[in-house]
């Protein structure tokens, strides 16, 4: 019996067009500077930058350093800086650009690895540092008899803050990041905001210490780009803000 | 800072453009802080001729009532206002005031914190601004 | 020399199952030093990709029993499941939900605080447990939030893992690429737990992420484990067009319908008992019937495809439990499930075979532990059921965590280090790979292999096709592609790349060879020259191991407590 | 100090320097703008002890809101243990030095020492 045939990336097809991809280019080992190659690449209204950029790396530029893996926007591997702003890669639509050129350069805020890919060790250490986890009796939570109760409104609280992919876009994107090499970050004061909601938790005080610092919280300036970058509607400066409220005395 | 963390660095931290009216009141709200405690500091310089009696003062005031002078002084009264008003929209704000309720995002992504009521903040911010600069100018050359 | 590092327990692969051995054995040996390492950063292995569920039987309060999870699966597996491991999976899992809930999982609740389950394909009750429809997303991120707390788990991000090392009999290390650096390392370790997930990339069109290589499977096989019943592909009813992204079995879990271009719910020919929630092979299979009957509708990209109709669920219900497959209809194909029918199309999604393991997840090879999607423990058997998949590595995850503790504590090791082991692996991969010539793009000899695969071996099969896929395979291994452009040590993506094809090759073949031996129909093996089931034949797992003159294919019998097989009718 | 503390007193000031401020720009304008720098009504507002109170007051708030405001923009762009402590103390020490420059005037010109 006829098997329906694969569908294969490389199909061109007369709706297909095509635009200049610039790839940022630099291996600091043995690099001065990074500089951009210049590829022209067909695309079809659904093709994403990631697929392009892919695209080149298969058939014409092999050394092309970029990290990827889920392609559905679920992992924070892709991070990028296309057209001037943060994104991720994978869901961001070449046809969506409105551009002839579409540029990608490597995230700043990250120490380069080589082309488009970025160290994330900050952002790991930064993470942890924060407490990302439930805190409360280690019986309590050892045991697994019962289930916490939590309401759906419950839930409410702070489910929007777990969307967090990792990606390091508000990183990115945040001015304060943009000089201090030791703020803690949107994504890990966000991510100290998930936790700090949980109604399963008891943490509160001690993670409001950790973020209590001269490069803690206070950094924070309502600038709003993290919320704007971010692909997954976490909304970093909303729960930063909120944070903040506690540490205020608006909030308890 | 070193090179290879690749950081954005002063211009990026600076540049208003690419994100939007809420990057562009966290550029003006560290401008005009900063041009405020310039101001502040030459103020206290300014208003401490009075020691040197009458005739000191009013030496100072002629250096300081040109042209220039007005018009310096027009833009402080702009900064002062801007910075007021989107100081007290900042601290409300840092209270967690205004920011939006945390709910399950909807595609397409809209973040709650960006909203209108911060928006209108600002923009009154600057309009206030703005009328508070046309006012001072008013009073000060209308004489 | 070759740098070197150690740990007392290695784990490899930190998706589901190897966050949740890492929790297990931290927790159990304080004192020993755990070393995750992962070709990809943790966090972003493929589990996170999971959506639907992760079953468990949670309401025995509302007729829910453990009982009834375990004839599912096993029915569902069509009757190769091996009982004792399906026993342990669904008595284990309740509980590991309740544990996930204390680390901080997100669940969906009830409105009276509760956690809630929705309904699956092939469960005769609505048993998996569900956080939105990020379920895999939102486990990885409580397993890694958890891992955070313990000091003695350490990360190895980015590090391609290349082979085992032994002595024969027992585990003695690993040899990796640091991706960062390139360099070559040897990761010695008392124990190993292999955790690199499935291989689905094997398929052009998956639901996999780009990392699901075979290579976890294939460093096994070379260090001469066996891997079992590898013809049983799982294909997903409903891979979105055009870029196969799943959209979850939760979406008719919810209640969305199949349709044919007649408009019609087809499945009540196939299925009548649970419509568009019959098991995944018998939804597929379903599906491409009535394409080929001339029922389906095709693609703007000249694909055949099928309809999914979410639209009668409404906006607020489909925000609220399918927001995930919202974004991925909406963003990717440009379809609004509120309002429009999605296009979808069987596709790879999950592979039932791996490393052969006993119900313990212990391999041929004393000190290495299997979990997960890469080991193959027989708890699916022919054919998973959505959310059992999650479940087992949590499961396994835990027991193998504990398990290799209690090893490397019962165990010292003082065999000499085998020095030429890791002279052959770094010969093997540096001048036979690495330094290697050739003038075919490997990239293009990975889309046609994985392309071979798609049209020779999907969801129906039969002899001609699968012999000419493995005519095809074999003759693309001839070519000249093992080389690699870059030259460049650091972050050679490229280098990991051609070993992946690599491993690609050894695993492919044995995908064809099982299915090519295997002359009946059983769960997601399905033949139209052999379409009846064939218990006095085939009940039994297939288990290959290498040999560089191909793989030797050998049987193991399965193991049946309380069911019989019979029929498998929904 | 705690960076919260320190933050909530920079909020405080910026508060009470809100009310204060006005009233100060108020009395320029309520006199019409020229007239009220004239050197006897300026003098005289010197000599008014609750006025001249509320320009030192206004003069503490504002030098400790300014001078943190400066430490935070300053802590932003660079990092390092001795920078860090340099910009703290530095700001501190200036923040004392307006105060103390200002004070000087306002007490002695209120003092009538002119
Ligand atoms: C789209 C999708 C949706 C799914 N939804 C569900 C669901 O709803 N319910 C359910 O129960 N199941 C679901 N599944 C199945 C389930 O997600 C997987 O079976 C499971 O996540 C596998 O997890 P794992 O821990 O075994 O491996 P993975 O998560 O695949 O992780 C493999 C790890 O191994 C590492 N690795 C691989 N090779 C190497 C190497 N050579 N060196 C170093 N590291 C290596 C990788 O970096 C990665 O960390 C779904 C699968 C897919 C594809
Ligand atoms: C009178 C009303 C004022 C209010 C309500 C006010 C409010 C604020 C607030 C809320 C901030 C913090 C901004 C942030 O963290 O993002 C701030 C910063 C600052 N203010 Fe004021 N302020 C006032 C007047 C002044 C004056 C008169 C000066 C000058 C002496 C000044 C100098 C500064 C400086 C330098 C900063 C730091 C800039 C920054 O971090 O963005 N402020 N102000
Ligand atoms: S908060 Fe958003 S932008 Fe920041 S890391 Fe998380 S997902 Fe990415
Ligand atoms: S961009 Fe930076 S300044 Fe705050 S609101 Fe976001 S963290
Ligand atoms: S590849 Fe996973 S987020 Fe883009």
């Amino acid at each position: 019996m006829a098997q329906v045939s694969s569908i294969s990336n490389e199909q061109t097809s007369p709706t297909s067009k095509l635009i200049t991809l610039r790839i940022s280019r630099f291996n600091p080992e043995h690099d001065e500077s990074s500089g951009f190659m210049e590829f022209s690449v067909s695309y079809e209204k659904w093709t994403t930058v990631l697929e392009a950029i892919l695209d080149v790396k298969k058939h014409h530029d092999h050394s092309v350093g970029v990290r990827y893996s889920c392609r559905q926007a679920t992992c924070g591997s892709c991070g990028m800086i296309i057209n001037g702003k943060p994104r991720l890669a994978c869901f961001t639509k070449i046809s969506e650009l409105n551009s002839d050129v579409v540029t990608v350069e490597p995230m700043n805020n990250f120490p380069i690895i080589r082309d488009l890919a970025v160290k994330f060790e900050k952002l790991f250490d930064t993470h942890q540092k924060i407490k990302p986890y439930l805190i409360r009796d280690d019986t309590e939570i050892e045991s697994n008899e019962k289930e916490f109760l939590q309401s759906p409104e419950e839930v409410e609280q702070y489910i929007q803050f777990a969307n967090c992919i990792k990606c390091g876009l508000c990183n990115s994107a945040c001015p304060t990041m943009a000089t201090d090499s030791s703020f803690v970050g949107p994504q890990a004061l966000a991510q100290a905001y998930r936790y700090v909601a949980d109604s399963r938790d008891k943490g509160k005080d001690s993670r409001l210490k950790i973020i209590d610092d001269s490069h803690g919280i206070w950094r924070c300036h309502f600038a709003g780009s993290c919320s704007q970058v971010c692909p997954k509607g976490v909304d970093p400066a909303m729960g930063i803000q909120l944070l903040r409220g506690y540490m205020l005395g608006f909030r308890s | 800072m070193s090179k290879d963390e690749h950081r954005e660095g002063i211009k990026g931290m600076a540049n208003p453009t690419r994100y939007g009216i809420e990057r562009v009141a966290y550029w003006l709200m560290r401008l005009s802080g900063l041009g405020l405690l310039a101001y502040f500091v030459g103020h206290i310089y300014e208003t401490s001729n009075i020691l040197r009696g009458q005739v000191g003062w009013n030496e100072f005031l002629e250096l300081t009532q040109t042209t220039e002078g007005h018009l310096v002084l027009a833009i402080v009264i702009a900064m002062c206002v801007f910075h007021t008003v989107n100081g007290i929209r900042v601290m409300l704000g840092h209270g967690g005031i205004g920011v939006g309720k945390p709910a399950r995002p909807d595609y397409p992504y809209e973040p709650a914190s960006q909203n209108y009521r911060h928006k209108i903040g600002i923009y009154s911010a600057i309009l206030l601004a703005a009328i508070a600069m046309m006012y001072g100018l008013a009073v000060m050359f209308g004489e | 020399m070759v740098d070197s590092l150690e740990f007392d327990l290695i784990i490899c692969g930190s998706g589901l199952a190897g966050l949740r051995a890492a929790i297990a054995a931290a927790k159990k040996g304080p004192h020993l030093k755990i070393g995750i390492v992962s070709k990809v950063q943790v966090m972003r292995s493929h589990s996170v990709s999971a959506e639907g569920g992760t079953a468990a039987v949670l309401f025995e309060d509302e007729g829910d029993t453990i009982e009834s999870h375990v004839y599912d699966t096993v029915k569902g597996s069509d009757f190769l499941a091996d009982q004792d491991v399906a026993e342990r999976l669904c008595v284990e899992m309740p509980q590991e939900i309740r544990q996930l809930d204390h680390w901080g999982m997100p669940w969906s609740r009830r409105d009276d605080g509760r956690i809630d389950q929705r309904n699956f394909g092939g469960y005769s009750f609505p048993r998996a447990t569900y956080a939105s429809d990020k379920v895999g997303f939102f486990e990885m991120q409580t397993l890694y939030d958890t891992c955070q707390k313990f000091e003695n788990i350490e990360y190895l991000n980015e590090w391609f893992v290349t082979s085992i090392i032994h002595d024969g009999k027992r585990f003695m290390g690993v040899t990796a690429i640091e991706l960062g650096s390139g360099t070559f390392y040897t990761i010695k370790g008392k124990a190993l737990i292999i955790a690199t997930g499935g291989a689905g990339r094997l398929y052009s069109f998956s639901t996999y992420a780009l990392s699901s290589t075979p290579d976890g499977l294939d460093m096994g096989l070379r260090a001469g484990m066996a891997l079992k019943d590898m013809e049983f592909v799982q294909f997903h009813p409903t891979g979105i067009l055009p870029s196969g992204i799943l959209i979850t079995e939760g979406a008719r879990g919810e209640g969305g319908y199949l349709l044919n271009n007649k408009g019609e719910r087809f499945m009540k020919t196939y299925a009548a008992g649970k419509m568009e929630l019959a098991p995944r092979d018998i939804v597929s299979r379903s599906i491409m019937t009535e394409i080929q009957e001339g029922r389906g509708f095709k693609h703007e990209t000249g694909v055949d495809c099928m309809k999914l109709d979410l639209r009668h669920l409404g906006d607020e219900k489909i925000k609220e439990k399918l927001g995930g497959i919202r974004e991925i209809s909406i963003k990717f194909s440009g379809q609004d499930p509120a309002q429009d029918l999605l296009d979808i199309r069987p596709v790879c999604h999950y592979m039932m075979g791996g490393l052969h393991t006993d119900i313990d997840g212990a391999t041929e090879i004393q000190g290495v532990w299997a979990a997960g999607e890469a080991a193959c423990n027989s708890v699916h058997g022919s054919n998973r059921l959505g959310a059992n998949s999650t479940s087992e590595c949590i499961v396994w995850g835990k027991i193998t965590g504990e398990l290799a503790i209690d090893y490397i504590q019962k165990n010292e090791s003082s065999n000499p280090w085998p020095h030429h082991l890791v002279a052959a692996e770094e010969k093997r991969i540096y001048d036979g790979i690495f330094r290697g010539n050739g003038d075919v793009n490997p990239y293009e000899i990975r889309q046609q292999l994985t392309d071979t695969m798609n049209e020779k071996a999907y969801v129906y099969k039969n002899e001609t096709n699968l012999v000419e896929g493995l005519k095809k395979i074999r003759e693309l291994k001839q070519q000249t592609w093992k080389h690699v452009d870059d030259k460049a040590k650091e972050y050679n993506t490229n280098f990991a790349n051609v070993m992946e094809l690599d491993s690609m090759f050894r695993v492919a073949e044995i995908v064809l060879l099982g299915a090519i031996n295997r002359k009946e129909s059983r769960g997601a093996h399905a033949r139209t020259d052999f379409p009846k089931r064939d218990d006095a034949n085939f009940l039994h797992h297939t288990l290959a191991y290498y040999d560089p003159n191909g793989p030797i294919m050998k049987t193991h019998p399965v193991t049946i407590t309380k069911y019989q097989p019979v029929e498998r009718k929904y | 100090m705690r960076e919260s503390t320190i933050m909530k007193i920079h909020y405080g000031t910026a508060l009470a320097a809100v009310a204060l401020v006005a009233v100060h720009i108020l009395m320029r304008l309520t006199q019409g703008f020229a007239e009220s720098l004239e050197y006897e009504n300026v003098l005289a507002n010197y000599k008014f002890i609750p006025y001249a109170a509320m320009l030192e007051l206004i003069l503490i708030l504002l030098s400790v809101h300014g001078f943190n405001g400066l430490r935070v923009i300053l802590l932003e762009l660079k990092q390092g243990r001795i920078y860090e402590k340099a910009v703290s103390y530095g700001c501190l020490a200036a923040m004392i030095g307006l105060i103390a420059y200002g004070s000087r005037t306002i007490i002695m010109t209120n003092m009538g020492m002119v």
